[in-house]
Formats: structure tokens, sequence, C-alpha cells
């Protein structure tokens, strides 16, 4: 094949799929959160539209496609319109590199890795030009918390990818994929899956992290000035499709990708994908959110000293033991999760209050006094 | 402590400074002059067996010929109520504030100030709260007849009325 | 001839996109969090479990003006209020509806007579769909979304077009006045 | 299709109202290159933890709130002046609308008041279904405080679960009063109805079933980490500032002062009942919470007992028609879900009250914040606000 038509079949897959995966995210994923924080909370969640209210999602969509677009006069028009298309970058570009299947992947690069954490950088350029450029407080209050949440939780993120890739030996996600044959690496490094977990949901924005949007404090956040599609665009695409990105993500580095029972193919892929969002809707539906300095506190006190160890003795394990590192990795990171289990409480309280209280809270019953 | 004794009490406490002191439907009414209101006020709160740590409120009554401000005092250590009160000259009503006895007097200052017109001297921040009206309009007194009897049509300074089509929405049109 | 007046009467093209659309804009009437007094509590309960208007699509309370469709104002309007509630209709995007959840919403309720009382949300914004009781029960303002949504069924593109003629929207500059 | 306007959209700002006066702090004052401005958050009226209407204006430095002017009165409706203009008994319908979350309270304050005036005692059974109607009161209004408290901090669940077992309660008021909020059935001398059939099975059953849910709450919230985090040790209030700023009801006892008006004043038949006052220790957020749901439990006791020891005869006594108190001053106040209701009543022997004056504890409450808020985070602004348990129809009145 020539390189013109390799490169014209590239651009068309990787566009095609590229904006699959958002949209089909962006369509599934809030009707599923809908029906499932729903389910949690005792109620029935939309099921007048479509079957079991299926054409949910359409409807939004296209209502939202259908609503005026408001610009604030003092905005500054460019960057308030081109914010959303900055921040839908992450998703479609992220999607090229991720394994569907033996063989089926837009862009097979070597540096897969660096690649989706490169772009995934993306979005928090888009939510920051969309803070500031709407000219309203809330925005920029959303706007501002927003990077600095993002850019404290890139760290540990990108901190557990390197020791997936140390693991590998190599930063193609094809052969992170191709590495899980005999076992996932949520068994082998499940310290640095929990890391993931905690990290993706403050990447994503999600409950207990949802600060940038947080509705009960800064009414929508950096959303606050978007309306019709625009608004869509953030509100599906980018978040739902950073989802799929994240839950992507995961599924390739430590649930074995495209690989299952039977026969690896991108249906086992797609099953781990929705488990993964499942978690997140758990999430969002179960807790209260942080506080700005007690999210902060925790990345830093935290998520990052917890990486660092971990990164550190699984690399000495590595080069202690070149031929057969798994069983030491596996039983170093097994032994931290289950002493972090059992220490939770006070780890996590230690780093989250910023006042200690000297006595504990209880209630005294004053009997009757006649 | 009852209500009889807690009165005797509160007599023998102010002395001189109350001008009456009498039982009325389970409270003790202390009647002040308006220049001994804050005096009293310290004693009542800091005597120790009667402890009136607490005010309910603060509050004005128009008499239509005098003004009367009124506190509910509430004792921390008996079910004892008491009530100060003292009259004001309808025209120019002044008190004395005691936002700095009880810090909760503040707000209640102010409410009575915006809406019975009772000007506290020395409160630091005696603006009006509930209302919008204007000045000179203090709508719990007798003489303000401020009630809306017809349905009226509504402009506000730099914000546009939205625009209607024919039957859209406006009753007032179609009745 | 402009185009508004070529789509004057309803024709092929135009019924069938009518329809799409407002399908489409009744299945996700996304409110707008307004909650003025005692009627907001029966709203609250609305999107509660035992009522639960999330089963139409309507759970999506938005806190911001801007993405919400239909503005439940429940409850009175005071004389400090109604300005901040004639700015809030301005700054939803069209289309927009509203409903006067409630007795004061529709004329001022028991305080009809009161010194700060505004006498119905229809003397500062156009109203869409009155909904009678103080308050109205969660039925009845479900009972009224219907209504609205039926009301949205029957109304047709040219006519939005047609408000945008006749100067329905009005621009605004920062401070609040038209331009 | 987009209505995309000829010349542009534009807009106004969100922030109504709010002047973006700026002000340079003492901090950047030696560093001429650095440039710290304070920004003005105008929080409100409409914002979706304002509870209702408040509106707050927040002077922040970065996240840090530096001084805070709460704007109430976009819910006054002038009740004060509408109750000069009604009769004695054209205005019973209008004070569930005051603290439209528990209505009956207001109600009981004012005919405790005209009972006061008249010099009646209503029959004993009114007094225990009154005791029922409003501890059924308290545990919806604690329902509608836990709730909003855990939404304000971002919790989306705990507000459906309580609504889900307040909508059981307020069957049960439903059946014994004829109206989901609005009562209008306490009357002098009296209440309006008789026990409906079947009510008290279906109380009982729902008290038996309730204790199990207010665990399922504990369970849901109390042990969490990042509520417990959000909430212990937030806007801390000391038992002497409480009194100082004359806090009452569950914000008050979460300072630690056992101050309960139905044991100080020991009104209508709550002497006869046991139950006990859960009085916190810190007096922050976490144990104002705490409060609350300890609260629910108690008012299950209350209601178990006083359905035990329900005695017979009529509800209401023979009053006239057009009341009529003698001329007089009173003032009797309620213990409501939050906190000391009071009503001052001066009648002039007419059939018109000639001033009623209300006292109400969120008022109270919310005067507080000026003094509690600065130093906390924006976030904690709502958090605070919403352990306070704030409801504007009763502040703005």
């Amino acid at each position: 094949m020539s390189w013109g038509a390799s490169f014209i079949i590239h651009l068309i897959a990787a566009l095609v799929i590229g904006l699959a995966v958002p949209a089909l995210s962006a369509l599934v994923l809030p009707f599923a959160v809908r029906r499932l924080s729903g389910f949690i909370s005792d109620r029935l969640g939309p099921n007048r539209v479509g079957p079991q209210g299926f054409f949910q999602p359409i409807a939004d969509f296209l209502k939202l496609l259908l609503k005026e677009d408001v610009a604030p006069l003092k905005a500054d028009r460019l960057l308030f319109r081109l914010a959303p298309a900055v921040a839908f970058i992450t998703p479609v570009l992220a999607v090229t590199v991720i394994p569907f299947s033996k063989g089926f992947t837009i862009a097979n690069l070597n540096v897969g890795l660096v690649f989706i954490v490169a772009f995934s950088s993306f979005t928090v350029l888009g939510i920051l030009l969309a803070g500031w450029a709407s000219h309203n407080k809330y925005s920029l209050l959303g706007g501002l918390r927003s990077v600095a949440q993002m850019v404290s939780y890139e760290v540990p993120m990108i901190l557990n990818i390197i020791i997936i890739a140390m693991l590998v030996g190599s930063l193609s996600l094809n052969d992170v994929v191709g590495a899980q044959g005999k076992i996932w690496y949520i068994a082998v490094q499940p310290l640095a899956f929990l890391v993931f977990i905690i990290a993706g949901m403050a990447e994503l924005n999600r409950t207990p992290f949802d600060l940038p949007e947080a509705e009960s404090e800064l009414v929508a956040g950096y959303l606050t000035e978007y309306s019709g599609m625009r608004f869509g665009f953030f509100y599906g695409l980018v978040e739902w499709g950073n989802a799929s990105i994240w839950s992507l993500t995961g599924a390739t580095l430590f649930l074995g990708g495209w690989r299952g029972p039977f026969a690896g193919s991108p249906g086992w892929l797609i099953l781990k994908v929705l488990a993964l969002a499942f978690v997140v809707i758990w999430f969002l539906a179960t807790f209260p959110r942080l506080q700005v300095d007690q999210l902060m506190n925790f990345a830093w006190k935290v998520l990052i000293p917890l990486s660092l160890v971990n990164l550190g003795v699984t690399g000495l394990l590595i080069i202690l033991l070149p031929d057969n590192f798994l069983p030491p990795v596996a039983a170093f990171s097994w032994a931290s999760v289950i002493a972090i289990i059992l220490l939770f409480r006070p780890v996590l309280r230690r780093a989250l209050l910023r006042k200690r209280v000297g006595r504990k809270t209880t209630l005294a019953l004053s009997q009757a006094e006649g | 402590m009852g209500e009889a004794e807690a009165a005797e009490l509160a007599q023998h406490l102010l002395g001189g400074l109350a001008t009456d002191v009498y039982l009325e439907a389970d409270r003790i009414v202390i009647a002040l002059e308006p220049g001994k209101l804050h005096e009293a006020a310290l004693k009542l709160r800091d005597h120790k067996q009667l402890s009136f740590r607490y005010l309910s409120f603060a509050g004005g009554i128009d008499y239509k010929d005098r003004m009367d401000a009124v506190y509910i005092l509430r004792s921390v250590n008996h079910p004892v109520v008491a009530e100060m009160r003292a009259q004001l000259d309808r025209e120019q009503p002044v008190a004395p504030t005691v936002s700095d006895v009880w810090s909760t007097a503040g707000w209640h200052e102010r409410e009575t100030y915006d809406l019975l017109g009772i000007e506290f001297e020395g409160h630091p921040d005696l603006r009006r709260i509930l209302t919008t009206s204007a000045d000179g309009v203090y709508p719990l007194r007798k003489d303000a007849r401020p009630h809306r009897q017809q349905r009226r049509e509504w402009q506000f300074e730099g914000i546009a009325a939205p625009r209607r089509l024919p039957g859209e929405g406006d009753r007032g049109e179609r009745s | 001839m402009s185009v508004l007046e070529r789509f004057e009467h309803p024709n092929i093209v135009t019924a069938a996109t009518d329809s799409l659309f407002n399908w489409a804009r009744l299945n996700s009437l996304w409110p707008f969090t307004y909650g003025l007094a005692c009627c907001a509590i029966e709203m609250i309960s609305t999107a509660m479990p035992r009522h639960d208007i999330a089963r139409f699509g309507m759970e999506v309370f938005r806190a911001t003006p801007r993405q919400s469709d239909v503005m439940i104002v429940s409850g009175t309007i005071t004389d400090k209020m109604a300005p901040v509630l004639v700015h809030l209709y301005h700054q939803m995007a069209e289309p927009r509806w509203v409903v006067a959840m409630g007795a004061c919403a529709c004329g001022g309720g028991m305080f009809w007579d009161s010194y700060n009382v505004v006498q119905g949300a229809d003397l500062l914004v156009p109203v869409d769909i009155y909904i009678p009781g103080c308050p109205p029960r969660p039925e009845a303002l479900i009972y009224g979304m219907r209504q609205l949504q039926e009301k949205i069924r029957k109304q047709s593109q040219v006519g939005l077009a047609r408000r945008l003629a006749a100067g329905t929207m009005v621009q605004y500059d920062a401070d609040g006045g038209e331009e | 299709m987009k209505f995309e306007r000829e010349t542009g959209n534009q807009k106004q700002e969100t922030d109504f109202g709010s002047q973006t006066i700026v002000q340079e702090t003492d901090i950047g004052r030696d560093q001429p290159d650095l440039h710290l401005e304070e920004m003005v958050l105008n929080m409100g009226p409409q914002h979706p933890s304002a509870h209702g209407v408040l509106r707050l204006v927040l002077r922040l430095d970065g996240e840090m709130v530096v001084s805070v002017d709460p704007s109430i009165g976009y819910l006054h409706r002038g009740f004060e002046k509408l109750a000069e203009n009604r009769t004695y008994l054209q205005f019973f319908s209008m004070l569930s609308r005051l603290d439209y979350l528990a209505g009956f309270f207001m109600e009981w304050a004012y005919v405790r008041c005209i009972e006061g005036l008249m010099e009646i005692e209503p029959p004993p059974r009114a007094e225990y279904l009154r005791v029922i109607a409003g501890e059924l009161n308290r545990i919806i209004s604690h329902h509608m405080a836990i709730g909003d408290y855990l939404l304000n901090l971002g919790a989306l669940t705990p507000v459906l679960w309580t609504f889900r077992d307040r909508e059981d309660v307020i069957d049960l008021l439903e059946l014994l009063t004829g109206q989901r909020m609005m009562y209008n059935y306490a009357r002098a001398g009296g209440v309006r109805y008789d026990l409906p059939d079947g009510f008290e099975e279906q109380c009982r059953q729902f008290l038996k079933r309730f204790p199990a849910r207010i665990d399922e709450y504990e369970e849901l919230i109390s042990g969490n980490e990042i509520f417990l985090a959000r909430s212990l040790g937030m806007g801390v209030i000391s038992a002497g500032q409480a009194l100082d700023f004359g806090l009452s009801g569950p914000n008050l006892r979460a300072s630690g002062v056992a101050m309960d008006l139905r044991r100080h004043d020991s009104y209508s038949v709550y002497p006869q009942l046991d139950f006990d006052i859960p009085v916190g220790v810190n007096g922050d957020s976490f144990d104002r919470y705490k409060c609350r749901i300890e609260e629910l439990r108690q008012s299950v006791r209350i209601i178990e007992q006083a359905l035990d020891a329900l005695p017979g005869g009529p509800v209401n006594m023979r009053v006239p028609p057009m009341l009529r108190p003698p001329a007089g001053e009173i003032y009797r106040a309620v213990e409501t879900g939050r906190g000391e209701w009071g009503n001052y009543l001066v009648s002039d022997g007419s059939l018109r009250p000639y001033r009623l004056k209300m006292r109400d504890s969120c008022f109270v409450a919310l005067s507080t914040m000026p003094k509690i808020l600065p130093g906390n985070k924006v976030a904690d602004v709502v958090g605070i606000a919403g352990s306070l348990d704030l409801i504007m129809g009763a502040v703005d009145r």
C-alpha cells in the first residue's frame, strides 16, 4: 500500500473511531448514570422516552443542539467558543492508540503510553479557557480549581503508568496487552490500580473530586455560562468521552485489554470499560465532595508518596530479580494494599483533616431534670 | 425559682433603675427609662442567679401615641422569662443599642429599625435588612398603609421588561 | 418575500422537523433550580423517590439559567426578588418556558395585599402554565409539566422564528439596558 | 436550527447585582510587583445551596472567605403587617407558610398565645394530638435538614433517602390534618380534627420501621471519612458564644447547652413524657448533624409514648366563633425543629391582633454567619450554612 493510501485509511479510521467512542459514551454513560444513581437512591430514573427510556440521551442532545447558543457580552468570545473544541481533543486523539483487539489499533505507536498521558492534559487547557473566557467568577474559580486538581493528580497517574511500563519493559500499549497473557496486572499491582482509580476520579472531575463544577458551591463551575451545544460538548462529549478514555486505559493497563476467556475480542474490552464506568457512577452516587485543600493534601501527601514508594520498590525488585520479578512485586503490592485497608481510617483522616479535633465527638444525653 | 421570686430579685437588683416591675402572663415585665436600658441589660445578664444570658428577641410595638422597645430575655438556669420595655417618643424613637450586651440583638435591632423606624444609638451597622422601602416608610407603623389593592405594572431600572406577543402568557391583556 | 413568510403555513418540511424538534424538547425539559418559598419544597419532593419526575427526563435540575429550559416559579415573589426574576429570565436561552407554581406565583396568593409581594409572576415574565394550589401537590406539578409538554408538542418552529422577528428576544448589554 | 441572533449573542453576566469592587489587601503592599486583589462573590439569591433565597455577599481572598454579608428579605412577605389586617381565625391558615418545613409549630405558638390571653386550657387529648403532630413535624424538618446539608456537601443519595422516608411521615400528617405541608390544624382551645381511623396503626408501623431507617442514614453518612473531614471542626461555636448569639434548638444544643424549651418551658404535656435531650460537645457542624439524628430517635420515643398515653375525650372546646381575646400582651414560644419560635401577641380586645411579633431561630442562626464564616473556604460556606439549617420563609417572614 502506498504511503498516501495508508495515511488516508488511518485518518478515516481515526476520525470514525475517535468520534464514535466519545459520542457513544456520551449517549450511553449519562443514561447509565441516571438509571443507576436512580436505582441506588430508590428511584426509577428516565423510563418514558423509548424502550426503558433508552432514547432519553438522544432527546437531550437533540434539544441541546437546538438550544440558543449564548455568549456573554463581556466574555472573550473567541476563547469562549474555542474552549469546548480544545477540551474535545483529548478523547478524540487518545482513543487512537488503544488496541481494540489483536492487530486492531488505529495507530500502533511504540510510545502509546506517553501519547495518552500527553493528550489527557489537553482537557485542562479547555477547562481553563472556559473558566477564564466566561467572565464569570464562578467559572473562574471552577477553572482554577480544575487546573490545580488536574495538575496534581496527573503526577500519581503518570507514576503508576510508569510502573506498568517498567513491568512490561515497553511503552507500546500492544505490548502491555501482550504481556498480560498469563496474568492481568491488577493481580500483580493492585496498589497501582487503586491509585489509578482514585487519581482517575480526580482527572475526570467526578465525585468525590468534582470540585471544578461543584453544583452546590459554584453553581456549575466552569460551565456556568455555557448553554446549548457548547454546554453539551463539555457535559457529554468531553466528560464522558474522557471517562471512557480513562476506562479504556485502565482496562488496557490493568485488566488485560481485549483479552478474555474463549477469545480475545473488543467485546471483552467493552465489558471491562463498562465495569470501570460502573465504579465511577457508584462513587458519584455515594460520596460527598472533598474540600480544595483536602484534595491537594490527599494528592501530595498520600497518593504521590505511595506511588513513589511503589515505583521504587518495584524498580528495585525488577533490578534484583530480572528473571522472575512478578511474584515478589505482586507480594509487595498486595501486602501494601492490605495494610492500607487496615490502616485506611487513621491514614486518611490524618491526610484530610486540616486541624485535629481534640476530643472524639460524642453526644451526651441530658436526662430528665424534672 | 419561680416567677414571683425572680421578679423580687430583679426588683432588688435593679433598684432605682426600673420604674416598675410586675408580673403579666407568666413573665416578668421590667419597665425602664430608655436611657437606662443598657445598664439594666448588663446587670440582668451578669447576675449569677437570674443569668438572663439569652435574648429571645428585641423588637418594638407602635401604640399610636408612643413607641415601645421590647426585649424578651430568658434565664439560662431557671424557666423564667423577663421582658424589658422602654417607652420611646413616637416621632423620634431612639433607644440605646444592646448589641454589645447580647450580639444577637444586632440583627433584631436592624429589623426593628427597618420595620418600625426605631433608631438604636451606637449600633455598629444600622441598615435596612428586610425591605427595600423608601426612606421614612416603615411598614409596621400603624399609620403606614402600604397595602396593595391592585395589580401594578413593574419596571426595573436598568432591566428591560420581557416583550410578549399577543396572547402569550399575559393575563393583563386578556382580562 | 422573506423566508418567514414563505413558511407561514405548515408544509411538509416544517411539519416533519416540528415533530422531531418538539419531541426532543418536550422529552428533555430541564427545570431551573429556583426555589422561592413553600412550593419549592413540593418541587423538591417531585424530584424525590416517591414522585420521581426523573421518569419524564426532567430531573436534571440545572442551577444556572443558561442551561435550563423551564423556570418553575415556585413561591411568592417579593419586591426584592422581582428584578432578580426578570434578570434570570433574560439569562435563560431560547426556547424557554415559565411555569407559575402555586397561588402566589399565579396571582399573589394569600399574600396578595401585602406591601412587599408581587401579585403574580405574569406581571414580570410571560407565563406558559399556571398550577393552582397552596402549595400544589407534586402530582399537580407533574400534571402541569405534562400540560407544558402538550403545549410544546403543538408549537411550530415558525412561531419561534416569528418571535425572533417580532423582537421578543431583546438584545441586552452587560448592564441590562436594551441596546 | 439555532436561534442565532442577528447581531451576535449578547446576554448578561450571571452574578447580577454584584459590584466588581476590588480592593488591594495588605498582603501585597510590600511587594509592588505582586498584585493581589480581593474578589466580591455574590452567592444567591438564586443559588443551589441558598436554601431558597438567601444571598451572601462574600469577599474572597482566593478561595478563603474574608468577610460575609448576608442579605435577606428576598422572601419578606410582611406577615406581621398582614396579621394586623386579618382576624385571629383568618390568620390561622397563613401561619404554616412561615417555616414551611414544619408548619404546625407556628400554629402551636400562635394558639398558645391566644389561649394564654383567653386563659383557657385545651382538653388533654388535644394536647397529646398537638404533641404527636409537632413531633411528626420535627421529624420531617430534620429530614430536610440532614438531606440538604449532605446535598450541600455534594452527596446526592442521602437527600433522596431522607425524602423517601419524609413522604411516609407526610402521609401520616395528611391523614391527621388533611394537608401535606400547610396544616391549619391547631385551633384555640384544641385541634381541628380527632384522630382518623387507621392513623394509630399506620403511625405505629412507621415508628417500628423508622429507627432502622435512621441507622441506615448513619451507615451511609456518619462513618464516611469524607463527610467527617468536611464536618469535624467546621464552624465551631462554643457554648458561651452560642448563648451570646442567641442560638436555639439543635444549633445551641450541639454547642453543649442543654436548653430545650420542651424541658425549660415545660409547656403542653411534655413534662409527662420521657425523652432525652441530645447535647453536643464540640459545637461543630458534625455535632449539629449528630444532634438532629439523635433527635429523630427521641421524637420516635415521644410519639410512641403519646400514642400509648392518649386519653379519651373531646379534642377541642367551645370557643366563640369570632375570637376576641381580652386586651393584654403575652409572649409564648415553642421548640420547633430549628429552635425557639416565639410569638409576642398584643391584643386590644378587638377582632384582630394589634401586633404580632414573631421570633425566629433561623434569623438568629443566620446572623451568626458573619462571625463564624471568615477564615473558611468557599466550600465551607455552603457546608456551614447547611449545618445551621436555615429556612428562609421563617427568616424573612
